[in-house]
């Protein structure tokens, strides 16, 4: 069990920067997810707290040591990869052996630390196969195996569930949550998946460009995005964005054919932006549909369907109005029409305002509460 | 309709080939034909000569049955070149098989500055006729003024110095590694490319796990490299048996016949003893040994690797 | 460069383990370089000496270098004539064994032929046979087409003993190109033919170079079938004409066989220097994958 | 230079086969040709091609059983000849050498050895002969004498021996060198006739005479009469050694006068001479004077007159002339002028035109291929210590029985 | 446009049945979605369609023509893989030429149809570029283009957008929806994806080993699955399932520590299972939380809260009750625990009850309607 830290941690490729000024601390027995778009740098971020790529910059801390030059048979940690990496020439046993073996653990201790393992794991029975043999999700299970049995301080995985279909992802996902309630080892977890990151870590690292744009508790992130990127990163389908014209009492569209008032509550933090620019971010559940007839108050506005999409469980309606392009999220209740015109309002005590060219979020939640 | 389809995909040749024309014209027939020309009856005159005597003059060859198979159980000189043979490809095994995975594991690890330029100086042998090779070498290891001796001599290990052709216990070996010299290039090559199919994840995995390079070869890189070693040992194995060209040149089977191989034997008795139903019965051995260790070779070790 | 980095800051924390297997891997390499470039540079140093120097001092670097021997021997063997020949043999002759592989490998690796396996194997016994067993019958062969001590006869015959290994490695590379390219042509509506021409071939363009250049040094190397085949002093390929520098009057002097030892392989050489990135670097994967 | 030429049919053409095992061979052949067509080549047209020595055989193996066979071409005199006759591919040329009279310019042991079955099968277009070399300042500097008996030659080896020299150069990787040694004891010591019946397969190989000779080759080795790792150096090579004194005597065959020359046009780089395989009590020494080229005419050529006429070009004077000017000796025509070559080669040219038609062929040259290579190397193995005369000697016995039986 | 008709459509390797008298009609312009688990046979029957694999028993028709022997050019389809299967070699011009040129249509009208297709799918400006410089989603639209470009008379895509991120994933959905409004062409899908399946077909084919399970529209199957293989199939998080035995009022299990009783409407349904085993299958959302202190009904059931993952816009809670496992869909209010006892009741209205044994539906949802 070890805590991690990097402190301006950088990551050049031939001069190009790859990662630059990466702070993190994760707690002992912390489970952080690390997300963000494709060549974020989370591979490589993973890759060298795992010691497999050279650190140009900065110090890496694991417990107490500084192991920024350490080779990774030295860091005490254990990865787990996309494509699992099982050693596809040995038996489910040899491959979970294969670290102690190394270390020269004793035969009997290797025979009892595999039997705990593989049976924690439901793998018992497939000791003596070859990774060829195994369903995606077994093999998932043996490659966390190879990892568990050495007790690592810290766990890595790099998107270890994105091969598995969509059943067993779900069921892996719950396995792995349980499992590091019983171990509690520190771990670090990259993902694209939205459910996985919502749900599996105790912190949601997003990453962009290189950096790190939000460290904080998974609901923190969903409803108190840093900034547009993160919130338009985190949750499925995306937040919708109108950008929209801050007249210092409403947000106005260009061709002014909406007109959303700001509550009295927000204008403070709006204050700046008098004139300019405000993106406004509206999740798709925060939608809701006026019934035929309604008065359209200060939050509402007249939408076009232009798809529907049953799921069974939801609708998700795609609607535009002018430019502006929205997903709602609505009952599987609803018997709206592709074509209809229909008027919506929005749940304004959730909406986000961004600022219009840095995408900053205007309202700094840590002084709200 | 349902019998026309089974009746087109009834899995025989008649049927792939009526749909197939292109294929079955270009990709069985023609080449099938060229061998058959060229490979096939060579190989089936080969197996006919062997029932033969026959001084390669003559207009009439003289059949004697089993005779020649039955000489050569008793041929000394036949068992010196099988041993050979063994011997040959052991070298060939261990030393250039081996050297040329190393250089290339040390190439692809990174662990050598400019590993192109390396890989270009063992390569290149690779591309020299063995009648070049054999001219060289007998230049360097020439006992009289061998550049070989010289350099062993100045750097006080002159206690190495051999006679390199001339000692019959070592002669051959002299041979197998001069041929594995020219030969290195290529298992460096085939397993280079082999291990950037390696997916670098396991190579990763096993660094986490605190493998070292010693490691890292014998359980990482190795067995996954079994398709391409399986490849190369075959190759070796055919050109060990097939080789005679550098002894032709180098020793003509000097001293007293110790450098003798299978492949040499074959020209000697063939063309310059003139005994060609003889060579034929030996080169029969040789398809025979090839075949048989090639056929193990795919359905042991290399099970899978060439599924057609 | 990051490498550096990490090494210099490893030997700076004394942590030698890690250094070790770099400093015995470019040891490796110097000892390598060594043996295989050492041989290479005596040739050239003998090829400059006259005979009598290097019976002087066989070992010693060239004190007066003279052309003299490559001289003698461009005119001695008909260099000119030989090079040009083995020219037309290897770049024909690999152009044969490719095109005759082609269609082979693709059907073995791409089609579902009944009986590949055997077809395969059948065509792999082109590699086991020793060369010097299939010369009378092959003499018969080219005699029956009358195609001795001809150019084109010398090529067919590399050409058709080339073809096997072709295949292997033209059927492996073959094998890597995602079988959904393939099915997208025949859903496009192409035949068996188009497939093969406008999507396999050029797919396979780095395979064909990698076992075109492999061929064409086999066939620069060989000197059996040229010698057997062929008559005519204007027929004859390089090695052929080496064949006399083997004979021990000739090495009696002993930087005319140097100097055409360099000769010969001059071609190769530039032929190397334009193509080894091909077959050196990773396009070889194809033909060793399983 | 006749006036008004007939319109005629293409001329005739003939394939020539040769070896070119020196350079200067192969511009002497091309010039023998040339001159030819310049003459000739609208009537009779000759093309030429060449292999080296060694690998000439397979080449002539299948070349002669061909459809289309050379007209002309190189042979090896006595067991490989033997084979080439016995399977009816040399024409009789009896009356060739009649109607030319070729016995009267040619050397008689070149002639003699041309007799197979009573017929005359080919034509010696170069002769050798085998004698001791001797570096003959370093004869001078130990005040040596040239020696007329084996135990005053074994004298004079066992001083050069003591001057750190080696008494006999060997250069015997590639087997045959030591045999030329073997057989020129043999004969000189037990007789051409015991010689002969080995050959012949009269006397088995295992005659306690071949073994005794066997022996006294492996006692030479054993005594450290020979150069040292003599069974790594081939002849080539040698010549380092030759060249820079370290060596006293050589008996090779006169064909290494090209060796011996280096790149002078005259004998040689080091002071040197010969003398013959000297006698041993009781016996008369035979020097062994054999044909290096020797030129058959294929049994199926069509143009058999024609092939004559052009072998009579070859041996013509003016062509043998040449020949000495461009290529190395020696002539088999006697008559050549040797003035152009220096003293010591006249002499020797001289004592080969004299030596008579009794002389003998060395082992390799005498036996099909099959026996004298187990021969070859039971010999070598006997000097490497690793095999007993008698074994050797069984080795090649083996072999020749094997060879009798087909 | 054309129809296609399987008719007992067999598919053996080397004797080994892969699919089994299988019988599908699709209608002319229907967009079909073909789903099931893996190796369940999809993409053999995609291939069978398209003539890229040979048909070992029964018909095939597409149009009015028989096609069952015939080769895939003679065929009339076009097809879309998942891996886009680009000509690497071609530039996106020649790779949508392809097909046209292998048929010798004129170079002006190639030229015409790629102007369209191109601007329709708004490649027109990467028509001179290598696959390999284009991005996932740009390759998946050079894809579409070559398939739609000679107007063939079916689509066959095999699951084509699985190789996107999930943001391409259902922008590309929502565009190839657009696209088969527009052109109208029959189309079989392929897709592991849940969303895609509900919401891009006008028919589901849910197949299972080789055989279908159930051919209806979208909330056809996900409210009225055939069997229970079907239910749980569709839907993600998948139907939760209790076995209970059935005392011909109530649905028991064997610790007797749940009675859930069964509405009049469904005994009759329910009548032969009397004493047998009973699968009652609840949709995730199909539980709601009873209020601490409320009364436990005839359909409530007392869980352990054993996971609770919040995904931001709703929460999914894994349930435990002695043997039984189930997931729960609550809107993001609800503030249940880690550890948490509490009531829930079922929507009984919306629950399934399947043969023990067999798995049928035991609703005869034709009848009722
Ligand atoms: N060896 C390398 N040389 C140069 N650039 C590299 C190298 N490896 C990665 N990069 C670059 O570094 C950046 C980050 O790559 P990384 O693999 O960490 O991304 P990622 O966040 O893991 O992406 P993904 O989600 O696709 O896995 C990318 O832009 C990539 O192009
Ligand atoms: N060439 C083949 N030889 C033998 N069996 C095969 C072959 N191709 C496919 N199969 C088998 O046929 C079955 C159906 O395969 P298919 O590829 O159609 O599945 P799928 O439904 O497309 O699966 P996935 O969702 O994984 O793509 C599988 O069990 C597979 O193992
Ligand atoms: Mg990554
Ligand atoms: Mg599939």
């Amino acid at each position: 069990m070890a805590e991690v830290s990097l402190k301006d941690v950088e990551k050049r490729y031939a001069m190009v920067p790859v990662l630059s000024g990466l702070n993190l601390d994760i707690a002992d027995g912390e489970f952080t997810v690390l997300v963000g778009p494709s060549g974020c740098g989370k591979t490589t971020t993973l890759n060298m707290i795992a010691g497999l790529e050279s650190i140009t910059g900065g110090t890496l801390r694991i417990g107490a040591r500084d192991v920024t030059t350490l080779p990774p048979k030295d860091r005490d940690i254990a990865m787990v990869f996309q494509s699992y990496a099982l050693f596809p020439h040995m038996t489910v046993r040899d491959n979970i052996a294969f670290g102690m073996k190394i270390r020269k653990t004793p035969k009997a201790e290797i025979e009892t630390q595999i039997r705990q393992v593989a049976q924690r794991l439901r793998i018992d029975d497939l000791l003596d196969r070859l990774p060829k043999a195994l369903s995606g999700g077994q093999r998932q299970r043996v490659a966390l195996g190879r990892a568990l049995v050495r007790r690592p301080g810290v766990f890595l995985m790099d998107e270890p569930l994105s091969n598995l279909d969509a059943k067993m992802r779900i069921e892996a996902r719950s396995f792995l949550t349980k499992m590091h309630q019983e171990v509690g080892t520190t771990t670090v977890y990259v993902t694209h998946d939205q459910a996985e990151a919502m749900t599996m870590g105790s912190k949601i690292v997003v990453m962009n460009g290189g950096k790190i744009q939000q460290a904080a508790a998974p609901l923190e992130v969903y409803n108190r995005p840093a900034n547009q990127f993160v919130a338009g990163f985190i949750g499925s389908p995306a937040m919708n964005f109108l950008r929209l014209l801050y007249d210092g009492n409403a947000l106005l569209d260009q061709a002014c054919r909406l007109r959303i008032a700001v509550p009295e509550c927000r204008r403070a933090a709006l204050a700046g932006q008098q004139g300019k620019t405000v993106t406004l971010g509206v999740r798709p559940e925060h939608f809701r549909i006026l019934q035929p007839g309604a008065i359209p108050g200060s939050d509402s506005i007249a939408f076009n369907v232009d798809v529907v999409q049953h799921l069974g469980h939801e609708i998700l309606l795609d609607l535009s109005a002018g430019d502006h392009r929205c997903i709602a999220r609505l009952p599987p209740s609803d018997r709206s029409k592709l074509g209809d015109d229909r008027l919506f309002s929005i749940d304004m005590d959730h909406v986000h305002y961004f600022n219009g060219d840095s995408g900053e979020n205007l309202i700094d939640y840590a002084w709200q509460q | 309709m349902a019998s026309s389809a089974s009746r087109f995909d009834d899995g025989t040749f008649v049927g792939f080939a009526r749909r197939h024309v292109f294929v079955t014209v270009f990709g069985v027939a023609v080449p099938l034909l060229v061998f058959a020309c060229f490979i096939g009856y060579p190989i089936v005159y080969t197996i006919y000569l062997s029932f033969f005597e026959w001084n390669g003059m003559a207009p009439q060859k003289k059949f004697v049955g089993f005779a020649n198979y039955a000489y050569l159980l008793h041929d000394k000189y036949f068992y010196i070149a099988l041993v050979n043979n063994a011997k040959w490809l052991v070298v060939s095994l261990v030393f250039p098989v081996s050297l040329g995975f190393l250089i290339a594991y040390v190439m692809k690890a990174r662990l050598v500055f400019a590993p192109s330029l390396l890989r270009t100086i063992v390569f290149f042998p690779v591309t020299m006729s063995l009648i070049a090779v054999g001219l060289m070498f007998l230049l360097i290891l020439n006992p009289v003024f061998g550049a070989f001796d010289t350099l062993l001599r100045s750097v006080g290990l002159g206690f190495l110095v051999h006679e390199w052709f001339g000692d019959y216990r070592i002669a051959l070996y002299t041979l197998a590694v001069i041929s594995g010299w020219a030969f290195t290039g290529m298992p460096m090559i085939f397993y280079f490319a082999g291990l950037g199919d390696v997916p670098k994840e396991t190579f990763d995995a096993a660094r986490i796990e605190g493998a070292g390079h010693w490691r890292m070869i014998r359980s990482v890189a190795l067995p996954q490299l079994r398709p391409v070693t399986a490849i190369i040992v075959m190759l070796t194995l055919f050109e060990s048996l097939r080789a005679f060209d550098l002894i032709a040149v180098l020793t003509k089977g000097a001293p007293f016949g110790m450098t003798n191989v299978l492949g040499y034997l074959v020209y000697m008795e063939s063309f310059w003893n003139s005994r060609f139903g003889y060579g034929a019965a030996l080169s029969v051995v040789i398809l025979v040994i090839a075949g048989s260790l090639a056929a193990l070779l795919l359905g042991k070790v290399l099970k899978g690797a060439f599924d057609v | 460069m990051s490498d550096a980095t990490l090494n210099a800051s490893a030997m700076r924390r004394g942590s030698f383990a890690s250094v070790l297997p770099k400093l015995a891997a470019t040891l490796l390499m110097l000892v390598l370089a060594a043996v295989w470039l050492g041989p290479l540079l005596l040739i050239v140093m003998t090829s400059i000496k006259s005979n009598a120097e290097f019976l002087a001092g066989p070992f010693a670097l060239p004190r007066s270098p003279t052309i003299q021997p490559y001289i003698d021997v461009w005119f001695g063997l008909g260099f000119g004539t030989l090079l040009r020949n083995s020219l037309i043999y290897a770049t024909a002759g690999s152009a044969l064994a490719v095109t005759l592989a082609l269609v082979p490998a693709f059907a073995l690796s791409r089609m579902n032929v009944p009986g590949r396996k055997w077809i395969f194997g059948l065509l792999l016994t082109g590699l086991m046979l020793p060369q010097q067993t299939v010369l009378i019958p092959l003499y018969d062969t080219l005699r029956t087409f009358h195609l001795l001590d001809t150019k084109i006869g010398l090529i067919i015959v590399h050409g058709v003993y080339g073809m096997p290994l072709q295949v292997l490695i033209l059927r492996g590379f073959m094998t890597t190109i995602p079988p959904e390219i393939e099915k997208a042509a025949y859903v496009e509506g192409a035949t068996d033919f188009q497939v093969f021409w406008k999507v396999i071939l050029p797919l396979s363009v780095p395979g064909i170079l990698v076992g075109y250049t492999l061929n064409f040094i086999a066939i620069w190397k060989e000197f059996v079938f040229g010698l057997v085949f062929l008559n005519s002093e204007e027929n004859f390929p390089v090695t052929v004409g080496m064949l006399k520098l083997n004979s021990d009057r000739y090495l009696a002097v002993f930087n005319l066989p140097a100097a055409g030892l360099v000769i010969s392989q001059l071609p190769i050489v530039i032929l190397f220097i334009l193509t080894y990135r091909q077959i050196s670097g990773g396009n070889l994967s194809g033909a060793v994958k399983g | 230079a006749s006036g008004v030429k007939m319109a005629r049919a293409a001329p005739a053409e003939l394939r020539y086969f040769y070896r070119a095992p020196w350079p200067s061979s192969e511009v002497y052949a091309n010039w023998l040709i040339d001159e030819w067509n310049k003459k000739n080549g609208d009537r009779v047209h000759v093309t030429g091609a060449s292999v080296d020595g060694e690998t000439y055989k397979t080449k002539q193996t299948i070349e002669l059983s061909s459809s289309n066979p050379p007209d002309l071409f190189y042979s090896w005199e006595g067991g490989r000849g033997k084979e080439i006759v016995d399977n009816g591919f040399s024409a009789d040329l009896t009356p060739y050498y009649e109607k030319y009279g070729w016995d009267k310019k040619l050397n008689p042991a070149g002639v003699t050895l041309s007799v197979y079955n009573g017929k005359k099968h080919f034509v010696p277009t170069e002769m050798c002969a085998s004698v001791v070399w001797y570096r003959k300042d370093i004869y001078e500097k130990l005040g040596l004498k040239v020696p007329t008996t084996w135990d005053e030659l074994m004298a004079n080896a066992q001083k050069g021996k003591e001057a750190g020299l080696a008494a006999f150069m060997l250069a015997n990787q590639k087997k045959w060198p030591s045999q030329f040694m073997w057989s020129a004891i043999l004969v000189n010591k037990h007789g051409l006739d015991v010689y002969d019946g080995l050959i012949n397969g009269t006397i088995p190989w295992t005659d306690p005479r071949a073994v005794d000779v066997t022996a006294m080759m492996q006692k030479l080795a054993q005594d450290g009469m020979f150069e040292p790792s003599f069974n790594s150096i081939d002849l080539g090579p040698a010549m380092v050694p030759w060249t820079q004194g370290h060596g006293l005597h050589w008996y090779q065959g006169s064909f290494n006068l090209g060796r011996f020359r280096g790149d002078q046009p005259q004998c040689c780089v080091v002071p040197m001479d010969f003398f013959p395989m000297p006698a041993f009590p009781g016996k008369k020494p035979v020097m062994s004077v054999f044909a290096e080229d020797t030129i058959m005419i294929h049994a199926n050529s069509p143009n058999k007159d024609a092939a004559a006429e052009f072998l009579d070009w070859m041996v013509s004077d003016a062509a043998m002339s040449k020949k000495l000017e461009i290529d190395k000796p020696f002539p088999s025509n006697v008559n050549s002028d040797l003035s152009r070559l220096s003293e010591m080669e006249q002499r020797l040219g001289k004592a080969m035109a004299e030596s008579g038609s009794f002389t003998f062929m060395h082992v390799d040259h005498a036996t099909p291929p099959a026996i004298s290579d187990k021969f070859l190397d039971g010999v070598q193995g006997v000097l490497a210590g690793a095999m007993s005369p008698e074994d050797a000697m069984k080795l090649t016995e083996d072999e020749a029985a094997r060879v009798k039986k087909s």
